[in-house]
């Protein structure tokens, strides 16, 4: 047995491009099938003459394969190479056999040919279009708990992945002179043009080969060669030229604003045995000066009874299938059709040996041309007849062929019938582009009107049919395009063209027995079953705007997005609301042209690249210290350190201890750091501050309060005073971004006339927290030239020193109300004086501690944690942080804001301390307070809890929480309910240790 | 995704690069402590909200860090054209407001061509 | 009006659905009306049943530019929830989830409210606290919400990712049982089919151009395409256009129109059980009843009104997608589209009467209006029908912005609309 | 006991050990730099270039090197200043700036920082995974400089030679930049 015949009994020897000896084995539903290379999994199997592949969504009627191209509504099959790399809703025709492809049909139970859902079809009746909202009403209950579950197990198309993928996916970024969107001749000429003119070209089409039409058109020669063989030579050309990047498997499938398009670009589904580092698509962002839209037009299929048939496809689909892919749709072929370009797929078949039954033509007057051909070739045209209906379970078997306007006619036996109703400019990505369409009465269709971006339509999406026309369109679209007026750069390639027929013809709408009111099951929209009557319905019962027609039948909603229906149902609509198409309009074109891989959407966003997780220069040391770590923003912080035998608990109330016992290192980096520089510094920030700075002296540092115009507080932090004209700025660690723009923007656009400059310095400096009592002992040893006693460096001095060698800043501060200090290294000392501190205090019998001890021992001191104790609604004054809001400044930003009525007004929430009854209660943070626990619902709530925490070192547990007049109920009784009880709790004043303070003075 | 022209970097970059900072123009009042409430409220939270030619600020926070001025369609998200912070409201040249024009007749909204092809 | 059930579909099947109204017609507009509401999304279709059903104001006209539900209704991602933190959000959005569990019996029209459950992913202490906050204030105002333990999250949606080693690992949940979807269409038909049944006017393809104003600065009615309309109460309910409508009678509104975009995937079979939500990674996503996932994107940053945003708020969401949900990586992106929507400085919506007599706004919903429609609808009918705020809707005032009593759901909250 | 006071700290540098690239992008730790951020007025530039010895310029995206220092523009009144001094820090260049007798910012961030260099045929497409700018010779000659975005992380970006780029970033970016730019290289050999 021959390689040929092995890959199909349909194949028809001499025909088609692909090599005979080159084969591919893959599966269908548990089958193997033998392909040729550069098949397609629709050619490969009507190569075996399988034309079942799927069931449609709400019928599940059985259905074949329609076209050859992107456009496919019924293929869709589910791909895999492996139980991760499995593939729902692919498109028969436009997937490439490889070998070992496991392929399987989708939306039916239990088998293909035996689909339980089938049923459905019989109760059609009942499911015309919207039918759902009319009942599944009763009881109340009933729509979510039995009927939509019903509804959504047969809805739905394949089935989701089960694994994570195991592809990858690239992206690139990509600029150019001008892009080219289709290299059919159009494309191909335009391209030509464009890249003589030295400009950066960027070719782009969605098939494997160049060609577009050429694929299944063979009687177009041009430049002196066959169509299809000069595209091919066109490509080599091109691709040869540095300029000009040309694209294969590529679909530009967005076309965004600011001559911004999305392409992917799909690499290796067609690969046997892909490598590793090959991606399987790559998405390519390009912006482009210029576009050419040269994206073809959709042939479409004809709308009559039981017009969805395996068997029954478009007549360019046929062609392609025979002339690029040698293989035979059937043995014996009827044609129906309202269009010339049909009559071309009979000559083929006929000259291929196929038995052409009949050329059904609904028209009185095809071209001429083409009728003297079909005659000359002995084929029998039907004129002004129709195909009334078809008959056959899985397949075609017989069309009923009637004069028009006569309701019965004979019956032809058939295997296959083509359909060509003509063909729908591709106007997609014009319109994606915010043009404008107009209507082509003369030829119903729509076409590119008025241009929103710097591009062209071209060729058959422009409605140029003619071949001469087309091509000198796309010479000067190309040459023009890359900036080239005129006909000089154009001469030089101009070449031309000829095709043997020229086409006529086209209909849209329903045709002869499907309208105009039947009950015929007639197809506008084959994967979502949307039939002429369907639409009609709508319009009856009041959907008198296209978009309302769509959403109530659902009519180009699937995933084909109506690239052949929505002209149909359109035709329909106006028919019965008696408005001419332009009134009636169209629906919007949405990207992406096809359906893209959310993978190749994300690209490299995975896993480790999904966001960047920001560590500090002694991360790794404080993870070999067995640190767990928890989120802050993009940060990875150190949570807590437990040590063996350790749960969260017992790890934080010993850290907890021993800072305030001894001491504790932590590590303080990603606190936000600006440098505020210049003559007018402190001028800066005091009018970005609520506190004053014209008094703080250098050397010395101070608590800050930020607020937004509105006087919330927005930030807070240390800023230290590093000389007269230099600030050491801290921020919290998820606010450092946004206070810095924020003071950006004040220093640019309000205050422009101050003479200072910020920089983001919170990466450059490691920050090690010492606290504790013995803190100064801890760090004693390794400050250089400063006096860090007590009286010389008191609480919150600043200065600049040498540690271990490494110029350093070092502040006296302290988060704990321990004795405290921060050490400022450049970071990628960190770790080596992390070490070295981290060293000398555990010799000490001090400890390493986190955020959450960090949290812990500033809450026993009713330190505020903006964020946490705040939300954006609190006041200075409302934390208990009225002190820092200047008395004497005249300005700063949020000064009004504070004095607005509601931010005066009595009864505000104020953050106070709550202990509750029982010690050993911990209450919840976000527990909402009540005065009246046993009130009913909906209870009024004086606030809730902010921060709450077990205190070791009290014995007890502790909580701040932001009440209602919270100052003056200091020792009233509120409540806490929770789900399963209610906690007593008193207000008291919110620092529960050394209320006097005396120890961070130590 | 915008395509947008810092007048600082004299060059058109992605929007990716910049950050929107709202409309522009809305000068904070040198008296601020002493305005009513209203005109506090005025100023904090009353924007235009144009639907057409818009001014409004950008950061090229990417990039060169500049706050900047540009007028803007925002029904074809167009720009007229950007221009550097500091500089009182630039007046759109007649021949690209009446591009502008011409554009807000014919490309409207999508909500409007739908529905309404011509 | 035909009452719509299964005994009448089966009568219909019997005579190819031929007997069925028309679910609402197109009249040309009187000269004037009791009262004109500009805007006929699923708030403004639904003031006016409301109007009608309630009050006993029937003389009313809904003034469309577009087709009905054309506007936000049409294009948001259907979900429905109360789980807000405020007393004035929990007021109207729980008003507005009693009202959905009842809609489809209300307007004979299955409006498919589907209480799957909305879960929000906590990823980290921060939102932790802020979801007990939620659930704890939830629960003493007599609305359903619930803390879940990652593995509970999971159980509820199999095919979450809760691995410690996620970038940011979910460490819980709140989940509300009563929230879920509806369909958004369905919403926007049934109340005007319910309102038009009643004699309500529903006018599509109507620009409104101006607002007439008499001498005291009442107003008077509407210039639109159609001519004018005399009305002496106007209703604006025009989501992202609120800005252009009040502007014609002088009023300004603390607003911005934003780009909010969406996306669909092709059909899959069952998969996603209920509605899921994240604020850290920012993404959410439910399964239609059709198999589509529907994926909720970001606003754009600018303000527009054009309904095409960038490709990178796309990406950006299906990162956080695929990282919740990494199965999700190889299914396809069918349909991406975009909405107006209407943002306030706080998030919140704006419904009360405005300086001009007889004026009256419902705008600001932001992101999230349509969970609101009904209970919306219902408390502008009453506003307008009784000239002053019903009391669940008090708080939604335009002087809020001068006094500074703002209901800061986006400070407050770490979850999105 | 041990003399804890004794000991000089030795530097860590970020990416220590990272290895990536593909047979058309090389991906390389570039030596530790001295860096500062210097802010200074259009009318006081001259007066910085002369005290730090290389012509700050003063068109966008454009760098100027003299004496082992190069400045890279980066806004109207910002620069980034790398030297490649064998210090441990930015205080040379900072105490060079402070020899200009006019108000300026010279803020070191030698440590804020660190670079990788990207070489070979296919380092603009490397970089062009995650950067939208347009990196193609006319647009982005040698010597072309500019703070960009890389992904989800900003970089600054320099063009040293037709076919190598030096990429500075945050540190805590690093890993992230480094991996993006590992993943395009492998992409650019496609």
């Amino acid at each position: 047995m021959s390689a040929s015949s092995n890959s199909g009994a349909f194949r028809i020897k001499g025909a088609g491009r692909h090599t005979p000896a080159r084969t591919a084995r893959f599966t269908f539903d548990g089958k193997t099938y033998t392909a040729l290379e550069g098949d397609t999994v629709a050619s490969a199997l009507l190569a075996h003459g399988v034309h079942l592949l799927g069931r449609s969504f709400k019928y599940h009627r059985p259905r074949g394969i329609l076209s050859a191209g992107p456009e496919e509504p019924n293929a869709l099959l589910d791909v895999s190479r492996d139980a991760s790399r499995r593939q729902p809703n692919v498109r028969a025709t436009v997937q490439e056999v490889f070998d070992g492809a496991k392929i399987a049909s989708q939306n039916r139970w239990p088998s293909l040919k035996h689909d339980i859902g089938a049923f459905n079809d019989l109760l059609s009746p009942f499911f015309a279009a919207g039918f759902y909202y009319k009942t599944f009403m009763w009881p109340k209950e009933a729509w979510h708990k039995l009927y939509e579950p019903i509804i959504r197990r047969a809805a739905g198309l394949g089935e989701a992945p089960k694994e994570g993928d195991t592809d990858h996916y690239a992206s690139r970024y990509e600029h150019c002179d001008v892009l080219i969107a289709g290299a059919g001749v159009a494309g191909l000429t335009a391209a030509l043009s464009a890249a003589a003119t030295g400009a950066k070209v960027i070719l782009v089409d969605e098939q494997p080969k160049v060609g577009g039409a050429l694929h299944f058109d063979t009687s177009t020669e041009i430049d002196g060669k066959n169509g299809y063989d000069w595209a091919q030579a066109t490509a080599a050309k091109l691709k040869a030229m540095p300029n000009v990047t040309v694209l294969n498997r590529t679909t530009v499938f967005g076309y965004y604003n600011h001559g911004f398009l999305g392409l992917v670009e799909r690499v290796t589904d067609h690969l046997a045995l892909p490598s590793k580092d090959l991606p399987r698509e790559r998405l390519w962002q390009v912006r482009a000066k210029k576009v050419v839209l040269a994206t073809g037009s959709i042939e479409r299929h004809m709308v009559f009874a039981n017009n969805d048939r395996p068997g029954i496809m478009l007549a360019s689909a046929a062609r392609t299938f025979l002339n690029h892919h040698g293989v035979a749709v059937g043995r014996a072929v009827a044609v129906y059709t309202a269009h010339d370009s049909a009559y071309e797929a009979a000559f083929d078949l006929k000259r291929a040996g196929i038995d052409v039954v009949a050329i059904v033509d609904n028209r009185k007057l095809p071209g001429e041309a083409v009728l003297t051909e079909a005659r000359s070739l002995g084929l029998e045209v039907l004129l002004g007849h129709s195909v009334l209906d078809t008959a056959g379970r899985h397949r075609v078997s017989s069309i009923t062929v009637a004069r028009n306007g006569e309701k019965s006619g004979r019956k032809l036996k058939v295997d296959t019938l083509l359909v060509s109703a003509g063909w729908t400019p591709s106007v997609h990505l014009f319109s994606q582009s915010r043009g404008k369409l107009r209507f082509d009465a003369e030829n119903d269709r729509f076409l590119p009107d008025i241009y929103a971006q710097d591009c062209i339509s071209i060729g058959a999406c422009n409605g140029t049919d003619d071949l001469s026309t087309l091509i000198g369109e796309a010479l000067s679209a190309g040459a023009e395009m890359a900036g080239h007026k005129g006909a000089d750069s154009i001469d030089a390639i101009a070449f031309a063209g000829s095709n043997l027929y020229e086409w006529t013809g086209g209909m849209i709408g329903a045709a002869e027995g499907a309208g105009p009111d039947t009950t015929v099951k007639a197809f506008v929209d084959f994967q979502h079953d949307v039939t002429a009557k369907d639409i009609r319905l709508a319009v009856r019962e009041g959907m008198h705007s296209i978009e309302h027609i769509k959403r109530f039948t659902t009519n180009g909603m699937a995933s084909d997005q109506g690239k052949l229906s929505n002209m149909h149902g359109l035709a329909i609509a106006s028919e019965m609301l008696g408005r001419p198409i332009p009134q009636v309009g169209l629906t919007t074109f949405r990207a992406p042209y096809t359906p893209v891989t959310y993978g190749t959407l994300v690209g490299h966003s995975r896993g480790p690249l999904f966001d960047p997780a920001r560590k500090t220069p002694m991360h790794d040391l404080e993870a070999a210290e067995g640190a767990e770590f928890e989120d802050v923003g993009n940060w990875k912080r150190a949570w807590y350190f437990p040590r063996r035998g350790e749960d969260m608990h017992a790890a934080v109330n010993r850290e907890c201890r021993t800072v305030r016992e001894v001491g504790g290192v932590f590590d303080a980096s990603t606190l936000g750091k600006i440098e505020v520089v210049g003559p007018d510094a402190a001028a800066f920030l005091n009018l970005l501050y609520t506190n004053a700075w014209d008094t703080l002296k250098p050397g010395k540092s101070r608590y800050g309060i930020m607020t937004r115009e509105d006087g919330f507080i927005y930030d807070d932090g240390v800023v230290g005073r590093l000389a007269e004209d230099r600030f050491h700025v801290t921020t919290t660690t998820g606010g450092a971004p946004r206070v810095l723009q924020h003071m950006e923007d004040y220093l640019q656009t309000e205050f422009p006339h101050l003479k200072v400059w910020l920089t983001s310095t919170t990466e450059q400096w490691a920050v090690i927290a010492v606290q504790g009592p013995q803190a100064r002992e801890i760090i004693a040893p390794f400050v250089e030239g400063l006096d860090i006693s007590n009286e010389a460096f008191s609480h919150m001095s600043v200065a600049e020193c040498t540690v271990m060698g490494a110029p350093a800043r070092l502040f006296r501060v302290s988060f704990t109300g321990e004795i405290g200090f921060e050490v400022n290294v450049p970071a990628d000392f960190g770790p080596a004086v992390w070490s070295a501190i981290w060293e000398r205090a555990q010799s000490l019998g001090a400890c390493l501690y986190g955020t959450e001890t960090m949290h812990v021992l500033r809450a026993e001191k009713g330190y505020l944690i903006v964020g946490q104790d705040t939300d954006g609604t609190v006041t200075p004054d409302d934390a208990g942080y009225g002190w820092a809001v200047s008395r004497k400044k005249t300005d700063f930003v949020g000064i009004r804001g504070l004095k607005r009525p509601d931010l005066v007004r009595e009864g505000r929430k104020q953050l106070v301390g709550l202990l509750t009854k029982d010690p050993n209660e911990v209450l919840e943070e976000g527990g909402q307070i009540v005065a009246d626990p046993n009130q009913p619902k909906p209870m009024t709530m004086l606030g809730h809890v902010t921060s709450s925490y077990w205190s070791e070192n009290l014995g007890r547990s502790i909580a701040m929480a932001l009440v209602a007049s919270g100052r003056a109920r200091m020792g009233e009784t509120l409540y806490v309910p929770m789900k399963d009880k209610v906690i007593a709790v008193e207000v008291t004043d919110v620092v529960f240790v050394d209320k006097e303070g005396g120890r961070i003075n130590g | 995704m915008l395509l947008i022209h810092c007048p600082y970097c004299e060059e058109e970059r992605s929007e990716l690069e910049f950050r929107w900072a709202g409309e522009a123009h809305i000068a904070r009042p040198d008296n601020i402590s002493a305005i009513s409430d209203e005109e506090f409220a005025e100023f904090f939270f009353l924007r235009n909200n144009e639907k057409g030619l818009t001014y409004e600020r950008w950061r090229h926070i990417h990039g060169c860090g500049r706050f900047f001025n540009a007028a803007r369609d925002t029904v074809s998200d167009k720009f007229l054209m950007t221009y550097k912070a500091g500089l009182p409201k630039q007046p759109i040249p007649a021949a690209a407001k009446a591009e502008a024009i011409a554009e807000e007749k014919t490309i409207e909204t999508w909500e409007q061509t739908e529905g309404d092809a011509r | 009006m035909r009452r719509y059930s299964v005994f009448a579909i089966a009568r219909e099947a019997m005579r190819a659905h031929k007997g069925w109204d028309q679910q609402w017609t197109s009249p040309e507009p009187r000269s004037s009306y009791d009262v004109i509401i500009i805007g006929a999304g699923g708030h403004g279709l639904g003031a006016a049943y409301y109007l009608a059903k309630e009050h006993g104001i029937t003389n009313i006209a809904v003034i469309e530019k577009g087709w009905l539900g054309g506007g936000n209704t049409g294009r948001n991602t259907t979900i429905i929830r109360s789980n807000y933190l405020y007393e004035e959000s929990m007021d109207i959005y729980e008003h507005s989830l009693k009202l959905w569990e009842g809609l489809s019996q209300d307007l004979n029209y299955n409006t498919m409210y589907s209480p799957r459950g909305v879960m929000m992913l906590s990823h980290n202490i921060h939102d932790q606290q802020s979801f007990k906050r939620h659930i704890n204030a939830n629960r003493l105002y007599g609305i359903d919400n619930e803390w879940l333990s990652p593995e509970q999250a999971k159980a509820f949606v199999p095919v979450l990712d809760i691995s410690k080693t996620a970038r940011y690992p979910i460490n819980g949940a709140a989940l509300q049982r009563r929230g879920g979807t509806a369909r958004h269409d369905a919403v926007a038909w049934g109340y005007a089919r319910a309102a038009a049944d009643r004699g309500v006017h529903i006018i599509q393809n109507c620009e409104v151009t101006g607002i007439r104003r008499g001498p005291g600065g009442e107003v008077q009615g509407v210039e639109t395409s159609k001519g004018f309309i005399g009305a002496k109460k106007i209703g604006v309910s025009a989501a992202g256009h609120s800005s252009v409508v009040m502007e014609m009678a002088g009023v300004r509104v603390p607003l911005h129109s934003n780009p909010l975009q969406a996306l669909v995937s092709e059909p899959l079979k069952p998969i996603f059980p209920c509605v899921v939500m994240s604020n850290t990674v920012h993404a959410y996503i439910s399964q239609s009843d059709k198999g589509e996932l529907v994926i909720g994107a970001g606003t754009d940053q600018y303000n527009s009104y054009s309904q095409t945003g960038g490709l990178q708020i796309i990406t950006h969401t299906l990162d956080a997608i695929c990282e919740l949900f990494p199965i999700f990586r190889r299914v396809k992106m069918m349909r991406q589209w975009g909405g107006i929507t209407d943002n306030t400085p706080d998030r919140s919506p704006i419904q009360g009467v405005t300086p001009v007599p007889g004026l009256f706004v419902n705008c600001g919903w932001g992101t999230g209006g349509f969970k609101a429609t009904p209970g919306s609808a219902n408390l502008f009918a009453h506003l307008i029908a009784r000239g002053e705020p019903h009391r669940l809707a008090a708080g939604l005032n335009l002087d809020r912005f001068r006094t500074g009593r703002l209901i800061d759901e986006a400070a407050a909250a770490a979850v999105a609309h | 006991m041990v003399d804890f006071g004794a000991e000089i700290a030795t530097r860590t540098l970020p990416l220590s050990g990272a290895h990536g690239g593909s047979s058309v992008a090389r991906l390389e730790l570039a030596a530790p730099a001295e860096r500062i951020s210097l802010r200074v007025v259009a009318a006081d530039v001259a007066a910085l270039s002369a005290a730090l010895g290389v012509d700050l310029p003063t068109r966008p995206k454009t760098s100027a090197s003299a004496n082992g220092r190069t400045a890279l523009w980066l806004g109207p009144d910002e620069w980034l200043v790398i030297a490649e001094g064998t210090g441990d820090t930015g205080s040379a260049l900072v105490e060079a700036a402070s020899k200009a007798a006019v108000p300026h910012s010279a803020t070191d961030v030698s440590h804020r920082n660190t670079a990788i260099i990207v070489s070979g045929p296919g380092a603009a497409a490397a970089i062009n995974t995650g950067c939208p700018q347009d990196l193609s010779l006319a647009v982005f000659p040698v010597g072309a400089c500019s703070r960009t975005n890389l992904g989800k992380v900003e970089i600054v970006l320099l063009r040293t030679a037709d076919d190598a780029f030096r990429v500075e970033v945050w540190r805590s970016f690093s890993t992230y930049a480094f991996g993006l730019l590992a993943e395009g290289a492998r992409d650019a050999a496609l």
